[in-house]
């Protein structure tokens, strides 16, 4: 009985339009805030911060990018890591030819770059449609990563072929490099992702919103409405890869420290895509609840027998490991085809119609 | 001016002036085109029968080979010869393609029927996840020989001088363009001449339909995941028979998509004349211009901005379905 | 933890578990049959640590950030992860361990104070294999043509530096062709270049599926095979099993030969008849790699009883063992008491060497098994070494502010 | 027929005055070997309901995908509000007043009826990508004020209950009137209505039909309306063109058309 | 008003059907809930005799669809399912059945809007209606030849890709199908809508023959309330999802509200629809 709607009346447009219209929403919001700024770094481990948290947000705003692009605007893109290499080198790049700049402002510079080059994989599906758009921009994926490989000036010509993140402070905290301590990375990185996660509420649920889901359930009908579908894909794709691009930026910067060019494969675009589709396309809080799943998830199991106590092989551990994702994934699937997200919306209708069955 | 010579003379020059070598060029591509449309062909079948984008085709290849070749090995030395029991482990290893199948269908497609064409893509990646995962834990790691002449597929090698020169073709590889033409036709004459074929393209269209007039999904699903299983393990032979057998050869799967871009997801001749198209010009242009000018090893990407720039002037490709867009 | 904790990044899956799985059993039989026959190491258990990362390197970090509570050492196995996990090292004060592989500039232990990588470096195999080709006169290569086929990927790379370096020095053509790791199955391409080039020897820096895929192409287009080297990663008998008999004159270097040494009993005797080891069958213990394996436990075991009895104290600390590291000296009488006489080169590291340089031997494939077919081969140290120091210096640069050798003296 | 229904001469006069909205001249389309329209003219006036009726597979759709530039004709010249044209982008129909319904309801099914409207005022939205991030500030206040339009609309439609419910879900009939209240939110001058009452039973029809004429007189939008239902074509509409295999076989009011022996034949066959 | 309603309905309570033999389908006060919340068919009962036709009449979102879907088990697809109630055709409970085994039983649904084979071309499009058939391909191509004369709209465009046909051309392509199954029973949803009226009395009539002459049972539900009771033996009344009122089609047609509120002829005949009023009314056995 505690979940009501009723008895909120909405008195203004203003009112029935905001973020959160039924107060339990903003309460467990300002919960799960809290969690994750106060309760987590009291608790957190480094193993914790390394391997889970700051993955999970990582790899969330990378989700959160993908999904404006495919959960909003409908188009299916399976080459999200390359975008996130060229944010990454873009910041490499950028730090390396002006020592002195801060990383916050080199970060979101970054994204530009991936924008651009977002926007130039993007123009195809202007005329390419489906799984014919999805391989297409597997192209991109395959581009990049060999330009990664090729192109050594990106690399600072190092004799590794790797970038190395050197260490960076802003106003004297050191943020980056192996010296960094893992909970100020932490609190940057989930800084910097509630930023983009409230601008991306904003914009999804106004009138750009609008207009990709338009495309996404029917871009002829979408296009007869007045949408100009050249600049609603186009500026899908430029929003994504810059989120994407800033996503690959602090996955290199925050969390590896280095990073070779096939690091940013194709296991890494299909991680997100998971994550984007386990979450929920075309919600903004799926990607959360995915990324915990996808990411945390083998990390968990990879723990589990010696909790229990048990001793496999790691050989033997890791293939179970790789059958049970597989498997939970398509179970997940199964379940709720449009995510947890929409899990959680089931629950909460449930709630709110409960303690009647229907 | 330089460059200028590199791209538009040069090349054509040396075709010229190595014609042996060039006709090697050819063949070599034409073999790897051939190799890349048998995997396209697996996609295909799945594709026309249900709009599922089946990533899982690779590592079936993978599964299928790792099968055939575990089985023989263990069979070897209760029957004692390596005919026999190669002629053991074939049907029998049919029979696990075909189990894969049923499994597939039961716990996989059948609850998802209906489900956005994504969420069944991701389903096969987790088929794929699944399959890794099972199969090393089987058959383990290691890179494995391939049964070739205990299956009695010529192992020698042809030889001619034209010009001169000399041109080699692998037995192995001429088999597998013969086995490769003869998959196609049969699955062609099957797809378009069959009730059952015809059962096929509708399923593709609509499911819901197909549901209403009575065309059972389960049946036609199983019997399209087994064949596009029996092609894996055409495929996994064949790519054995050149570099063992081991999971590295997941990857190929990756090749197959350009293939599929060129020649439309839902066409069986599209994935054979795609396929032999994007062997044969990757192969003359990383040996003519991709090793000269890029340093090699473009074959990584030339396939796929290839098909892209063809699909800007036919999305579904050279003999795909167009999407029919009707208000 | 009460024993010695070696944890070992393995990779058993993935697409190199082919060339890994070997390794890794030999590593862990050696361990364990320390174990069983003299309960560990000083009379200190060892508790040998697996955790998979199927070569991939987030896998491969996740691993270390896992393992490292009480670690002793870490072994990262492949260059993507030693290149990440190093600068952490620093911080966390493990020393690293990648012998074989990492990559040629760890030698200058006054940078790389916390990394090593035993018995001898890439760019050493790199310069024995042309010392073999040259048959000790470099100047002989004037005017030859040598393909360097490797893996597209900073592994594959690493030789590059020195061997254009040796070109424009003795005047031979270098022709690198890189081979994608999409390839690796279908190399045709690649063989169509070198029959293009008809160079006179063809060195091979391949890993996993890249070796069996390459040595096929190689006989195919009637390579002259005797002509056709690889480092020590592609001198694995399984990657040579494919093609049998047609391969026989492959050449691959190698810091270990196989054969039937006394250790070899000992560890049948006290780890695969108890069927602790994870082998297959018994033939799989004459292989390079499985002996391999054995050889870099062995380092590992040997730094950890020095500095056992230089500190005077049995369970010892991740710094102790960086030191045991730093002053190991696996001399021949050594090898003879361990069982291991003439099966690796002995051994001796500095400050200022983290490497060793031992030196290695030319392998070649008899269509059945490797065998040894030269005398001990040495890196020219005074040629590399100023690259090496020099590179090092440039990672460092990169990577400012790095700590180098920091506090730790050397003595 | 009721009693203050005009008398044919009026309904004449009353069409003779009104001045042409859109004008269509020798328009002729065809699909490979198919002819989907051939050499067809016929205007439609300002404020008048335009009602195009004709056989299955006569041409009407196609008709319409002609006029808001979905199909461009091989032939003809289509004036409207005294510009010609002959090819025009899609999307710009809607910039220029015009807006239609489809035959297969044509509806955005993930979003709720209340976005559905929200989007067909997309075109008229300025706000550029920095204050959406924002949110409040000038891109509500933009939000706001379209959001009371299209409650207009939803009250004027009375499809309040239906606000937030995903469109997919809804029952077919109710997706009809969705859509034509996506088509209002575009504030169109014609409006282009396929078979809006296809699937609805009489009383459905009557709503629908009272929605119809309430936009044509209170908004003053010109309408055409494409109708098998020969009742409501022949009560709502003001002139009827009749189309048959693409060719235009009747053109004129109700009376004269329903009685025009050809049209009987082709399509109204004996029952009327 | 309401004792029709009454009577009728309490007359149908589940028990007395199983028991009726000569009823071809018969449901028993099935439960249908969607996405596990939406519950939208609350107790629907209903039959259909052998070689009877019968109406199901109501207002968009009454439950037709809906129903006929639960008939036949094609709503997993949407993520409904029956919860409650069973249904029972030709003696037998048939929830559990596959839709292509009640297909081969005989009962075949043409689907609301049309769902052609798009990429089919029409002439394939028929043939999979056969698909279940073992009669040999002679029977088939005869009742092809039959469809087109029935509708010879499709025999022009036979060659040509459904997709690009008319709506109507698609809605004769659909009906056509189900013919080509040769069904003991079919549900037709809404195969009026979009019809040309020539062609809506057409459909009817073709409905009649194969009733008459092949004794073919129909379950139609249906918008056009003039032409389904003139058609029909027997109709039903949905509203809500719940049956309202049934009766054989006379008494219906002759039902003051049917007539008002369906038929369009209340009192004074039929009236303009110029003049509707525009308030929306409530029906009064819903007061
Ligand atoms: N895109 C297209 N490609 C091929 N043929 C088409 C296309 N669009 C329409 N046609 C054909 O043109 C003819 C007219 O189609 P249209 O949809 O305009 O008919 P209609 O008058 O709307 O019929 P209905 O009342 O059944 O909707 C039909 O025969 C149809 O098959
Ligand atoms: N997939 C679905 N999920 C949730 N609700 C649904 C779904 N499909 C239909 N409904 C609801 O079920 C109710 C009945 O729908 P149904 O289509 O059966 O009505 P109908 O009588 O066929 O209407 P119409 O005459 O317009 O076809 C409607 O209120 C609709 O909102
Ligand atoms: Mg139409
Ligand atoms: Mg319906």
């Amino acid at each position: 009985m505690f979940y009501r709607t009723s008895g909120q009346f909405k008195t203004t447009y203003e009112s029935d339009q905001a973020l959160f219209p039924i107060k339990q929403d903003m309460f467990l919001l300002v919960v799960i805030l809290a969690i994750m700024y106060a309760i987590f770094p009291m608790f957190a481990s480094e193993f914790t911060y390394k391997a889970l948290l700051v993955p999970v947000l990582i790899y969330s705003l990378a989700s959160l990018g993908l999904n404006i692009l495919t959960g909003y605007a409908g188009q299916l893109s399976l080459g999200t890591a390359g975008f996130m290499g060229v944010g990454a080198y873009a910041c490499y790049k950028i730090t390396t030819i002006f020592p002195e700049m801060n990383i916050i402002i080199a970060l979101f510079l970054s994204g530009f770059f991936s924008a651009a080059v977002g926007v130039a994989f993007g123009l195809p599906s202007l005329r390419i449609k489906g799984f014919y758009l999805a391989i297409a921009t597997l192209a991109s994926q395959f581009f990049l990563v060999w330009l990664f490989e090729k192109w050594a000036w990106l690399y600072n010509y190092n004799a590794s072929g790797a970038i190395e993140v050197r260490t960076m402070d802003i106003f004297g905290l050191v943020v980056t490099g192996p010296t960094a301590s893992p909970m100020v990375q932490y609190y940057f990185v989930l800084g910097i992702v509630s930023v983009v996660t409230f601008a991306m509420i904003n914009v999804t649920r106004g009138r750009y919103g609008r207009t990709w889901k338009a495309v996404r359930d029917m871009d002829i009908a979408a296009e007869l409405v007045g949408i100009n579908l050249m600049r609603a894909k186009l500026s899908a794709f430029a929003v994504s890869s810059y989120i994407v691009g800033i996503a690959g930026a602090l996955m290199v910067f925050f969390w590896k420290g280095a990073a070779e060019p096939n690091l940013f494969d194709i296991p890494m675009s299909f991680q997100i895509v998971f994550i984007a589709i386990i979450g929920g396309l075309g919600s903004v809080m799926g990607n959360f609840l995915g990324a915990i799943l996808i990411v945390a998830l083998p990390v968990v199991l990879g723990l589990l027998p010696e909790l229990l106590g048990l001793t496999i092989g790691s050989a033997t551990m890791e293939h179970v490991n790789v059958m049970v994702v597989g498997s939970l994934i398509i179970m997940f699937l199964i379940v709720e085809p449009h995510g947890l997200a929409r899990f959680w919306a089931l629950i909460r209708e449930k709630l709110i119609i409960w303690p009647f069955p229907h | 001016m330089e460059t200028l010579y590199s791209v538009f003379i040069d090349p054509f020059v040396q075709m010229f002036e190595l014609p042996d070598f060039f006709l090697q060029v050819l063949w070599e591509g034409l073999v790897s085109g051939v190799l890349y449309s048998l995997i396209a062909l697996g996609f295909v079948l799945i594709f026309k029968s249900s709009r599922i984008f089946n990533f899982a085709q690779g590592i079936m290849v993978v599964f299928a080979a790792l099968s055939l070749v575990g089985l023989h090995s263990f069979l070897v030395p209760f029957v004692g010869n390596e005919f026999v029991a190669a002629a053991i482990a074939m049907p029998l290893t049919l029979g696990i393609m075909y189990a894969l199948a049923m499994g597939v269908e039961r716990m996989v497609l059948r609850p998802l029927v209906g489900q956005p064409d994504i969420i069944l893509f991701m389903a096969t990646i987790g088929i794929t996840m699944f399959l890794i995962g099972f199969g090393e834990f089987v058959f383990g790691g290691e890179n494995k020989v391939m049964i070739t002449e205990a299956l009695g597929i010529p192992t020698g090698s042809i030889e001619f001088e034209p010009f001169g020169g000399f041109l080699l073709l692998e037995e192995k590889d001429v088999f597998a363009v013969v086995m490769a033409i003869v998959l196609v036709v049969s699955l062609l004459v099957f797809l378009n001449k069959s009730a059952m074929g015809r059962a096929i393209r509708a399923l593709g269209d609509d499911h819901t339909a197909a549901l209403s007039v009575g065309i059972s999904l389960s049946t036609i699903w199983v019997l399209v995941w087994f064949i596009a299983g029996v092609i894996a393990l055409a495929t996994g032979i064949v790519w054995g028979a050149r570099a063992g057998v081991s999971f590295a050869l997941e990857v190929i799967a990756y090749k197959a998509l350009p293939v599929l871009m060129l020649g439309g997801l839902e066409s069986v001749s599209g994935a054979i004349i795609g396929g032999i198209a994007i062997g044969l010009l990757e192969k003359i242009f990383e040996i003519y211009w991709g090793q000269p000018l890029f340093g090699g090893n473009t074959e990584t990407w030339f396939a796929f901005i290839f098909a892209l720039i063809v699909l800007l002037f036919r999305p579904q490709g050279l003999f795909g379905e167009k999407i029919i867009e009707r208000v | 933890a009460d024993g010695l904790n070696f944890p070992n990044l393995t990779y058993r899956t993935g697409p190199f578990a082919g060339t890994g799985t070997p390794i890794m059993n030999g590593q862990r039989d050696y361990m364990l049959m320390l174990n069983e026959r003299d309960g560990g190491i000083g009379g200190v258990p060892v508790d040998y640590i697996e955790c998979e990362t199927g070569y991939n390197t987030n896998k491969g970090v996740e691993c270390y950030e896992k393992t490292k509570g009480d670690a002793l050492v870490t072994q990262p196995w492949s260059t993507g992860i030693t290149l990440q996990v190093m600068p952490r090292t620093n911080v966390d004060r493990i020393p690293i361990l990648a012998p074989g592989y990492g990559f040629s500039p760890m030698s200058d232990g006054n940078t790389f104070a916390w990394a090593f990588n035993p018995p001898v470096s890439y760019w050493d195999g790199a310069y024995m294999i042309l010392d073999y080709i040259a048959k000790g006169d470099m100047s002989s290569l004037k005017g030859k043509k040598i393909v360097l086929l490797h893996l597209d990927h900073p592994f594959g790379k690493e030789p590059i530096p020195l061997l254009q370096k040796l070109s424009e020095m003795h005047g031979f053509e270098l022709v690198p062709v890189p081979v994608g790791l999409k390839e690796m199955q279908n190399q045709s391409a690649q063989w169509l270049q070198i029959r293009r080039e008809r160079p006179d020897n063809v060195v091979m820096w391949g890993w996993g599926a890249m070796n069996a895929g390459a040595i096929t192409e190689a006989v195919k287009t009637r390579y002259p095979i005797e002509n056709f080297i690889g480092i020590w990663w592609s001198g694995s008998d399984a990657d040579l099993q494919n093609v049998g008999a047609k391969a026989k004159g492959y050449k691959s270097i190698s810091f270990n030969v196989p054969g039937n040494y006394p250790v070899m009993d000992d560890i049948r005797k006290h780890v695969v008849s108890k069927g602790k080891s994870h082998v297959k069958s018994d033939a799989d213990l004459d292989t390079v790699f499985y002996q391999r394996g054995i050889i870099l436990s062995l380092y590992l075991a040997e730094a950890a009883k020095t500095a056992q009895e230089h500190f005077g104290v049995k369970n010892i600390n991740p710094e102790q063992l960086r030191w045991g590291l730093e002053n190991l000296n696996i001399t021949e009488a050594r090898l003879e008491e361990l069982g291991m006489k003439g099966m690796t080169p002995p051994l001796q590291m500095g400050c200022d060497n983290h490497t060793g340089h031992a030196g290695a031997w030319m392998l070649e494939w008899n269509g059945e098994e490797f065998v040894r077919v030269s005398d001990m081969l040495k890196p020219d140290r005074e040629l590399i070494k100023p690259l090496e120091l020099e590179k090092a210096a440039e990672y460092a640069k990169n990577n400012a502010p790095w700590p180098g050798r920091g506090d730790l003296a050397c003595n | 027929m009721t009693v203050m229904d005009p008398t044919l001469e009026e309904v004449k006069r009353r069409a003779e005055e009104r001045e042409v909205l859109l004008d269509l001249e020798n328009v002729s389309l065809s699909f490979g070997g198919v002819k989907a329209i051939t050499n067809i003219s016929f205007n439609i006036k300002k404020g008048e309901i335009r009602a195009i009726i004709g056989p299955n597979g006569a041409g009407k759709t196609s008709m319409l995908n002609v006029i808001n530039g979905f199909y461009q004709p091989q032939e003809g010249v289509i004036t409207f509000n005294g510009e010609k044209r002959s090819s025009m982008k899609p999307h710009l129909a809607v910039s220029q007043g015009i807006a239609r319904t489809f035959q297969n309801v044509a509806l955005f099914k993930g979003m709720s009826t209340l976005d559905n409207i929200m989007a067909g005022r997309a075109t008229r939205m300025k706000r550029n990508m920095f204050w959406q991030m924002l949110y409040w500030g000038p891109a509500q206040r933009e939000e706001i004020e379209h959001r009371k339009k299209v409650e207009e609309i939803i009250d004027f439609l009375e499809i309040q209950h239906i606000r937030r419910t995903p469109v997919g879900t809804l029952p077919y009939g109710l997706q009809k009137r969705v859509e034509l209240a996506r088509a209002l939110a575009m504030e169109p001058e014609l409006l282009l209505l396929d078979e809006p009452m296809a699937g609805m039973n009489l009383e459905e029809k009557e709503d629908m039909s009272r929605f119809i004429l309430d936009v044509n007189d209170q908004l003053g939008t010109t309408i055409a309306l494409i109708e098998h239902d020969m009742g409501v074509v022949m009560d709502l509409s003001d002139r009827v063109v009749v189309l048959d295999y693409g060719r235009k076989i009747a053109d004129g009011v109700p009376e004269e058309v329903q009685s025009n022996q050809e049209v009987i034949d082709a399509y109204l066959g004996l029952s009327h | 008003m309401n004792a029709i309603a009454e009577k009728t309905s309490n007359s149908k309570a589940p028990a007395a059907n199983l028991q009726v033999a000569d009823d071809i389908l018969s449901i028993n006060n099935i439960e249908v809930i969607y996405d596990h919340v939406v519950l939208v068919l609350k107790g629907v009962s209903l039959t259909v005799p052998k070689g009877g036709i019968v109406a199901l009449l109501g207002a968009n979102g009454a439950g037709k669809t809906t129903t006929l879907k639960a008939i036949s088990n094609l709503l997993q697809a949407e993520r409904g399912e029956v919860t409650k109630g069973n249904i029972i055709f030709q003696g037998e409970e048939v929830q559990a059945q596959s839709p292509n085994e009640l297909v081969r039983r005989g009962c075949i649904q043409v689907m609301e809007g049309r769902h052609c084979f798009g990429h089919l071309s029409i002439e394939d499009n028929l043939m999979t209606g056969a698909y279940t058939r073992k009669d040999g391909s002679a029977a088939i191509k005869r009742d092809l030849e039959m469809v087109y004369d029935y509708f010879p709209r499709l025999r022009e465009r036979r060659a040509s890709q459904a997709g690009y046909t008319s709506g109507g051309e698609q809605q004769m392509c659909a009906v056509g199908r189900a013919l080509m199954s040769r069904p003991e029973m079919i549900l037709l949803d809404e195969p009026s809508m979009g019809l040309a009226p020539q062609l809506v009395e057409e459909i009817f009539e073709i409905v009649k023959q194969l009733n008459k002459n092949e004794g073919v049972s129909f379950l139609l539900a249906e918008q056009n309330t003039n032409v389904a009771l003139k058609y029909a033996t027997y109709g039903y009344i949905m509203e809500a999802g719940r049956i309202v009122l049934d009766g054989d089609a006379e008494s219906l047609r002759e039902n003051e509200d049917v007539k008002e509120f369906y038929l369009g002829v209340g009192g004074e005949g039929r009236k303009s629809f110029r003049d509707g009023k525009h308030y929306k009314r409530r029906k009064r056995w819903l007061a």
